[in-house]
C-alpha cells in the first residue's frame, strides 16, 4: 500500500502557539481516511499545510513521494490534489454550471487558451456536466451562487473539488452545517467515488466517520494522539478520555 | 432534465448588432459632429481597457491614463519625427502602453482595492511628472505638436470635418471589442471573472493569480495605449493632460455610470458623460461642472449598476425568475 | 544650507499637521464606514469660506472665525450624512466614488458661483505675522500657531477616543460595526457623529490653511491627491497611523523640495508607493 | 400632373432665399475659446470682460455685421478639447475669427487647423514665443514672456542690482522667463547665484524662498502664472522675512498682477516688475478703457492685462473687418493684421509684419498705495519691445 501524500514531521507555529506539533501521518492510495479531533486540534491548519496554502515552520510534505514543501498550492492543485473549504469560498456571480466548468478548465490548463469561446471545449462542458448531475445540482446549473441555497452550495463545494480531477482529495468538514437528513447524501455521493481516489474528510460526526472511513487519526492540541482502523480508535483509551470526555465507559 | 446550461460562448445578441448598427448611423446622422464621436469613441476604447482589469478582473484603477498617456506620446513622437503612418504608428503606441503596463504591473497588482487605489495613482501622477521634466523630447506643458499624420493605408488624409478620424477610430474600436469580447468568453475571461469574485479561491483550483492578473493588466495596458495613439493620431497634438489625473478620475466615472463587467458599459458610459459634458458646457460656460456633477448623484441613487448594469441585470433577473 | 535644517523640519511638522487635521476625518470617515468620501475636501473648503467671509466682510477677528467654520463643518457634515450618506454605506466602493466626485464637481460649481473663481484674500492678525526667533532659528509665527493648534487637536481626539465612551463606542465600530451593534452601540448614530466631527476638523482645517495653501473654489480637487496619501499611508480608521503619516510625508515634502527641488514631486509619490508595498496596511500596522 | 405639388415646392424656394437675406447682414461671429472653469477660470473671465468693455464702448457692429461672440470653455489645459471646440467653431458655426487662448498648450493645438481651416486667429493672452511660428494665421495682441522679462533685467542691472536667485514656475513660459533674465542679465554685468523650478501644481512655496534667502542675494526674480500662485508665493516671500533682510524683489508683472493685486495687501510694497500694462496707467484711453469696463462688467473686479488684451484683440478685428469692408478673407485679414497700429489702454502698439507678434512698450512700475489703492505705479519704460524669443 504506497502513501500517495506523506508528511514528515510537519509543524507549523505562530510566535508561541504552536497549531501544528511534527505531525508524521500518511494518506494511502484510495483511502477513506477521517480526520477528527476537539475545535482548535489543528486539523484546518494541517489541511491548508497539506495544500500548500499555509507554509509550514518545519517537516516535509510528499505527494507520490516527491517533496512539494515549498511548491505552490495552485501547482499541486495540478498534480492531483484538491480540497474543499469549511466555510464556503465560491463566486457569487458565476452560476454553478459555469463554477464547476471553471475548475475543470483550470485543470485542463485550459485557461491560458484566450480566444476560443468557452462553448466550443465540449470536453470540459461534458464532464462538468456529468459531476453537476453526480452532485444532484443539475436544477441549478444556472442559478448565481449567490442565490443558492446552503445545502446547495455544500455540494457545489465538492463538485469544483471534483471537477479538479483529483487523486488526493481533502475535504474540510464537506457537511458542516447541513442537517443530519442531507449529510447523509452528501456522504453516499463521495462513497461512490472512483477507488483510486484517496479521501482525506475532516468530521465532527462520529456516525459519519464510522461509517465512511476506513482509517482515522486524532489530533489534539496540534500533535497526533492516535492513529488507526475505526473500531481501534473507538477501544483507545487515551482518545476516549482526552476527547469524549471524561472515561466514558467505566 | 433540462439540457440547458448556458456557457459563455461568443453568439452575437440583436441588442449588439443594433448598438453597432448605431455607431456607424451616427457617421451619416450627424456629419458636423463627427469630431466628438470620434474622441466619444476613443474614449469608449481607453474605457473598455479599464472594463476589462475593472469589470472583469476587479482590479481597481486610478492611474490608468498612464497606460493611454504612453501610447499616446509614442505614437506622437513617431509622427514628431517623420513616421507618419498611422496604422505602425497605433501599433508603436499599444506597445508602449502594454509594456509601461507589464513594468508597473508588479507594483500596482498588490493589496487591497484601496492600495491599488493609491498605487496607480501614485504612478499616473509620477508618469505626468516623468513626461513634464522631459520636457525637450515630449514638449513638457506646451505638449507634442506638429504630429504629421500621412494618409490613413496611404488613401485618406485626415481631414478637418473628422470623417477619417471616426471611421478610423470606430474601425479600431471594433477590432478591439471583438477581440475583448472573445477574450472575456474564453476560459481565461471566466478565470479573470473567477479572481474578481473570489482570488483567494482561485489557486485551491489550480489557478495562478498573479501570472494571470499581469497578463490581463498587460493586455489592458495595450489596449490604453492604442486608444491613447488614437486620440494622438486624430488630434495630431499630445499634450501633459493624457496623463492627468483627471483623465484617469473621468474614465472611472464613465465606466461606474456605465455599468463594469458588461463590456458596453465602458463605451456607454464615456458617451453618455461626454455629450452631457459637450452640451451643458455649451450652455453654461462657467458654471456647467454643478449639473454634471449632478447627474452622477442622481445616478449613483436611480441607476445603481450604471446604465447597461441596470438594463442588462433587469433582463437577467427576468430570466432567472421565469426559470 | 544645512545651518536651516531644523527651519526646514519644523516647516515640515507645520505643513504636516495641516495635512493632519484635513485628513483626519477623512482617515476616520473611511476607517469606519469604510466610505471612500472624495468630497471630503469640499467640507474643508467650505470651512475656509465661512472664516474668509466671517473675516472681510463681518470684520470678525481670524482666531474667533474659527469656531465658526468648525460649526459650519459640522452642520454641513450632520445635513449631508443623514439625507445622503447614510443611504450609500452599503453601496460598492465604486458607487462610493462617483457620489463624492460628483459631490465635489457641485461644490467646486457653487463656490465658483457664490464667490468667483479668484481666491480668498485672508488678512491674518499682526501677532501671527513675520518670525519668531525660537533658540537661534526662524519659526514662522503663523506655523508656530498652526502646530500649537493642531497639537492640542490631535492630543484631544487621541485622549477622547482613548478614554472616554463614546470614544470607545467609535473604536469598536471601527474594528467592527456588525459585533458593535451586537453589543447595543447604535451603530448608525455613531457613525453620524463621528461624520459630523469629521467634516467640522476638516472645515477647521480648511480655515487655517487658506494661509498655507491658498484658498478658491478648485481647493477640493487640487488636493484630493494630498488627503488621500496621508489616510492610505497612516492606515485608514488610526489617528495615531494618519498623525505619523501626515508628519512624515509633511517632512519628506518640505525637504524634498528644500534639497532637491528638481526631483521635489518625485520623492513624495516614491515616498507612497513604497510605504504601501511595505506594509499595505498603512503605518497603523507599523504603529501597533 | 399634380399641381398642388409643384406650387408648393416652388413657394418653399422663395421663402428659402428670402430668408438668407443679403450677404452682408451675416453676423460677424468670432469663436472665443478660453478657459472659464477650473483652475483658470479667472483668465477666462477677464478676456471676456475686456471684450464686453471694447464692444460697450464701441457698439456691436462693424462694418455692417453684427458682432456675434460665441463663448467655448477648455475647462483648463486640454489641448484635445480645444481642437475639437475650434473644428466645431469652424465647421458647424462658421467663425470669422477664432480668439482667445490663456494657455499656451491649447493655442499650439489650435494653430494648425487655423491653417487648414485658413480662419484667423487672434491669441489674447498665451504668451510662449513659439505659438506665431506655429502658423500663418496667428496674431498675438497680448506678450510673450522673453518681451516682458528681458527689460527686468536690463532695468536691475543698470539699477546697481548684481546678484540675483531666479524662482519661476515649471512649465514653457517659465523656464522662457528663466533662460530670457539670465541671458540678458549676465550679458549686463550681473550675476544669477542660483535658481530653482517649482512644480506648477504647488502648494507651498516656503522651501524653495528659503532656499532664496540662504543663497543670500540682491534681489529675487519670481515669475509665476498670474492669480493664486502669484498670492502664494508673496505670502511665503513676506512670512520669510526675505524683506526684512533687505532682499528685493522684482520679476514679471505677472506675480502682482491687478486681479489679486489688492487680495495681496501691502506685502507686495515696493515690488517692482515689468509688464506691459497697469491698471494704473495714464492715458485717456486708458480711463475711456476702464470706465467702459466698470459699466460693462460692474464695479467688482479691476481690468489686469488679459482684459486690455481681449480689448485689444476686438481692436484689431473691427479694424481689419472696417478695411475689407465687413468681407473676411482670411489672407487679406492676415495682411492688414501685419503692421496694425493701434493706439491701446497699455500705450501704442503694432503687429510686426514679419512674426505676426505683437510690438509694445515695456514698463518698469513699483507697487504703492494710491488713494485708489494698490496699484503697480509706472515710472521707467523701454519703448517698442520686439519679442527677444525669435
Amino acid at each position: 500500500m504506497t502513501a500517495v501524500l506523506r508528511t514528515e514531521k510537519l509543524s507549523r507555529s505562530w510566535g508561541a502557539l504552536a497549531a501544528v506539533r511534527e505531525v508524521s501521518f500518511a494518506l494511502e492510495a484510495g483511502a477513506r481516511h477521517a480526520l477528527i479531533g476537539p475545535n482548535g486540534a489543528g486539523k484546518t491548519t494541517l489541511v491548508n499545510l497539506l495544500t500548500g496554502a499555509l507554509s509550514p515552520s518545519g517537516g516535509e510534505v510528499f505527494l507520490d513521494g516527491d517533496r512539494i514543501t515549498r511548491v505552490p498550492q495552485h501547482v499541486r492543485v495540478r498534480r492531483g490534489m484538491a480540497r474543499t473549504f469549511q466555510i464556503t469560498a465560491l463566486f457569487p456571480n458565476l452560476t454553478v454550471l459555469e463554477t464547476v466548468l471553471l475548475a475543470a478548465c483550470e485543470q485542463g490548463g485550459l485557461c491560458w487558451s484566450w480566444l476560443s469561446p468557452v462553448a466550443r471545449h465540449a470536453r470540459e462542458i461534458a464532464e462538468a456536466r456529468r459531476i453537476v448531475r453526480e452532485l444532484h445540482l443539475e436544477d441549478e446549473m444556472d442559478v448565481r451562487t449567490r442565490i443558492l441555497p446552503y445545502g446547495k452550495q455544500r455540494l457545489l463545494e465538492i463538485a469544483v473539488a471534483l471537477a479538479s480531477r483529483p487523486r488526493v482529495l481533502l475535504l474540510d468538514e464537506p457537511a458542516a452545517g447541513i442537517p443530519k437528513s442531507e449529510s447523509a447524501e452528501i456522504f453516499e455521493v463521495l462513497a461512490r467515488l472512483p477507488k483510486d481516489v484517496a479521501i482525506l474528510f475532516i468530521e465532527h460526526d462520529m456516525d459519519l466517520v464510522f461509517r465512511f472511513a476506513d482509517r482515522v487519526t486524532v489530533l489534539a492540541a496540534g500533535s497526533m494522539l492516535a492513529e488507526g482502523t475505526p473500531a481501534e480508535i473507538a477501544a483507545n483509551a487515551r482518545v476516549r478520555e482526552v476527547y469524549l470526555g471524561e472515561a466514558a465507559h467505566a | 432534465m433540462s439540457a440547458a446550461g448556458r456557457v459563455p460562448d461568443a453568439r452575437w445578441r440583436p441588442a449588439e448588432l443594433v448598438f453597432w448598427a448605431a455607431a456607424v448611423a451616427v457617421y451619416f446622422v450627424f456629419p458636423h459632429h463627427l469630431v466628438l464621436a470620434s474622441q466619444i469613441l476613443i474614449t469608449g476604447l481607453f474605457a473598455l481597457s479599464l472594463d476589462l482589469i475593472l469589470g472583469y478582473a476587479g482590479i481597481v484603477s486610478l492611474g490608468h491614463a498612464a497606460m493611454f498617456g504612453s501610447g499616446a506620446y509614442a505614437a506622437g513622437l513617431l509622427a514628431h519625427h517623420g513616421w507618419g503612418e498611422p496604422v505602425s504608428g497605433l501599433l508603436a503606441g499599444g506597445a508602449a502602453g502594454a509594456a509601461l503596463a507589464f513594468a508597473t504591473s508588479f507594483v500596482a497588482l498588490r493589496g487591497g482595492d484601496l492600495t491599488r487605489l493609491m498605487v496607480t495613482l501614485g504612478i499616473g501622477l509620477m508618469a505626468y511628472e516623468v513626461a513634464n521634466q522631459a520636457a525637450s523630447i515630449t514638449g513638457g506643458v506646451d505638449g507634442l505638436s506638429d504630429v504629421a499624420m500621412g494618409k490613413l493605408l496611404g488613401l485618406f488624409a485626415f481631414d478637418l470635418g473628422g470623417r477619417t478620424a471616426y471611421v478610423y477610430s470606430l474601425a479600431v474600436l471594433f477590432a478591439v471589442f471583438c477581440l475583448s469580447r472573445r477574450i472575456v468568453n474564453s476560459p481565461f475571461g471566466l478565470s479573470l471573472r473567477g479572481i474578481r469574485d473570489r482570488s483567494a479561491r482561485m489557486p485551491a483550483l489550480g489557478a495562478p493569480v498573479s501570472l494571470r492578473l499581469t497578463a490581463v493588466y498587460t493586455v489592458a495596458g495595450g489596449i490604453a495605449g492604442i486608444a491613447g495613439a488614437l486620440l494622438a493620431q486624430t488630434t495630431q497634438f499630445v499634450g501633459l493632460e493624457t496623463l492627468g489625473f483627471s483623465r484617469s478620475a473621468d474614465l472611472l466615472i464613465m465606466l461606474v455610470l456605465g455599468g463594469a463587467g458588461w463590456l458596453y458599459g465602458g463605451m456607454v458610459g464615456a458617451a453618455a458623460f461626454l455629450v452631457a459634458q459637450d452640451l451643458l458646457s455649451g450652455m453654461n460656460p462657467v458654471y456647467w461642472q454643478f449639473w454634471l456633477g449632478l447627474l452622477l448623484v442622481l445616478a449613483v441613487f436611480f441607476v445603481p449598476g450604471g446604465i447597461v448594469g441596470t438594463l442588462a441585470g433587469a433582463q437577467l433577473r427576468r430570466l432567472e425568475a421565469r426559470r | 544650507m544645512p545651518g536651516s535644517l531644523p527651519g526646514v523640519l519644523f516647516d515640515g511638522v507645520a505643513y504636516g499637521s495641516l495635512l493632519f487635521l484635513i485628513s483626519v476625518g477623512l482617515s476616520v470617515t473611511m476607517g469606519l464606514m469604510n466610505f471612500i468620501n472624495l468630497a471630503h475636501g469640499a467640507f474643508a473648503m467650505a470651512g475656509g469660506y465661512v472664516c474668509a467671509v466671517a473675516m472681510n466682510r463681518l470684520g470678525i477677528p481670524f482666531v474667533a472665525t474659527l469656531p465658526l467654520a468648525f460649526l459650519a463643518g459640522a452642520v454641513a457634515g450632520g445635513i449631508l450624512e443623514s439625507l445622503l450618506y447614510r443611504r450609500l454605506y452599503r453601496r460598492s466602493p465604486l458607487d462610493q466614488v462617483l457620489f463624492s466626485l460628483g459631490l465635489t464637481l457641485m461644490s467646486v460649481a457653487a463656490a465658483t458661483w457664490v464667490f468667483g473663481p479668484g481666491s480668498q484674500p485672508v488678512h491674518l492678525p499682526d501677532f501671527l505675522l513675520g518670525q519668531v526667533r525660537v533658540a537661534g532659528v526662524d519659526l514662522g509665527a503663523y506655523r508656530l500657531f498652526l502646530v500649537a493648534v493642531v497639537s492640542l487637536i490631535a492630543l484631544a481626539l487621541i485622549a477622547s477616543l482613548r478614554m472616554t465612551k463614546a470614544g470607545a463606542r467609535i473604536r469598536a465600530s471601527v474594528d467592527d460595526a456588525q459585533a458593535a451593534a451586537g453589543l447595543g452601540i447604535d451603530v448608525g448614530r455613531v457613525f453620524a457623529l463621528t461624520f459630523t466631527l469629521g467634516s467640522a476638523l476638516s472645515a477647521l482645517g480648511g480655515a487655517l490653511s487658506i494661509d498655507v495653501f491658498g484658498l478658491d473654489p478648485t481647493f477640493p480637487l487640487k488636493y484630493l491627491v494630498y488627503f488621500l496619501l496621508v489616510v492610505v499611508v497612516g492606515g485608514s480608521g488610526s489617528i495615531a497611523g494618519s498623525l505619523l503619516a501626515s508628519m512624515v510625508l509633511g517632512v519628506l515634502d518640505v525637504v524634498g523640495k528644500y534639497y532637491v527641488p528638481q526631483i521635489g514631486a518625485f520623492v513624495i509619490y516614491g515616498l507612497m508607493i513604497a510605504l504601501l508595498l511595505l506594509s499595505p496596511g498603512g503605518l497603523r500596522r507599523m504603529a501597533r | 400632373m399634380n399641381v398642388p405639388r409643384i406650387a408648393f415646392a416652388f413657394a418653399l424656394a422663395a421663402t428659402l432665399i428670402a430668408a438668407r437675406g443679403a450677404p452682408a447682414a451675416e453676423p460677424l461671429k468670432i469663436g472665443v475659446i478660453a478657459e472659464f472653469s477650473g483652475p483658470f477660470a479667472g483668465y477666462g473671465k477677464q478676456m471676456h470682460n475686456g471684450i464686453k468693455a471694447f464692444i460697450r464702448q464701441h457698439g456691436d457692429t462693424v462694418a455692417g455685421r453684427k458682432v456675434e461672440i460665441i463663448l467655448k470653455d477648455t475647462t483648463g489645459p486640454a489641448p484635445e478639447v480645444a481642437k475639437r471646440l475650434a473644428q466645431d467653431l469652424v465647421t458647424q458655426d462658421k467663425v470669422d475669427f477664432l480668439a482667445g487662448f490663456g494657455l499656451t498648450p491649447n493655442a499650439l493645438a489650435v494653430a494648425p487647423l487655423a491653417t487648414q481651416a485658413k480662419t484667423p486667429m487672434i491669441v489674447m493672452n498665451a504668451a510662449s514665443s513659439v505659438i506665431t511660428t506655429r502658423s500663418p494665421y496667428v496674431a498675438r495682441l497680448s506678450m510673450t514672456l522673453p518681451q516682458v522679462t528681458a527689460p527686468m533685467a536690463q532695468w536691475a542691472a543698470k539699477n546697481g542690482i548684481r546678484r540675483v536667485y531666479s524662482i519661476v514656475s515649471d512649465y514653457a513660459p517659465g523656464i522662457d522667463a528663466e533662460t530670457t533674465f539670465a541671458k540678458t542679465f549676465q550679458a549686463q554685468g550681473g550675476e544669477v547665484v542660483g535658481s530653482v523650478r517649482v512644480p506648477l501644481k504647488n502648494p507651498d512655496f516656503a522651501p524653495f524662498v528659503q532656499r532664496a534667502k540662504d543663497a543670500r542675494p540682491q534681489a529675487v526674480f519670481i515669475f509665476v502664472p498670474a492669480g493664486e500662485q502669484g498670492i502664494a508665493f508673496v505670502k511665503a516671500f513676506t512670512e520669510r522675512g526675505l524683506r526684512e533682510a533687505g532682499i528685493k524683489l522684482i520679476g514679471s508683472g505677472d506675480v502682482v498682477d491687478d486681479d489679486v493685486l489688492e487680495a495681496m495687501g501691502d506685502a507686495t510694497l515696493g515690488v517692482i516688475t515689468t509688464h506691459h500694462y497697469s491698471a494704473a496707467h495714464d492715458s485717456p484711453e486708458n480711463a475711456a478703457f476702464k470706465k467702459a469696463y466698470a459699466e460693462a462688467n460692474g464695479t467688482g473686479s479691476r481690468p489686469n492685462f488679459m482684459a486690455v488684451a481681449g480689448y485689444d484683440g476686438m481692436a484689431a478685428i473691427y479694424a481689419v473687418a472696417k478695411k475689407l469692408d465687413g468681407k473676411i478673407d482670411a489672407d487679406q485679414a492676415m495682411a492688414a493684421l501685419k503692421g496694425l497700429a493701434l493706439q491701446s489702454p497699455r500705450g501704442p502698439i503694432h503687429i510686426d509684419p514679419e512674426t505676426r507678434d505683437i510690438v509694445q512698450t515695456v514698463y518698469v512700475r513699483k507697487v504703492e498705495r494710491t488713494k485708489a489703492g494698490l496699484y503697480n505705479v509706472e515710472f521707467d519704460r523701454f519703448a517698442d519691445v520686439k519679442d527677444p524669443g525669435k
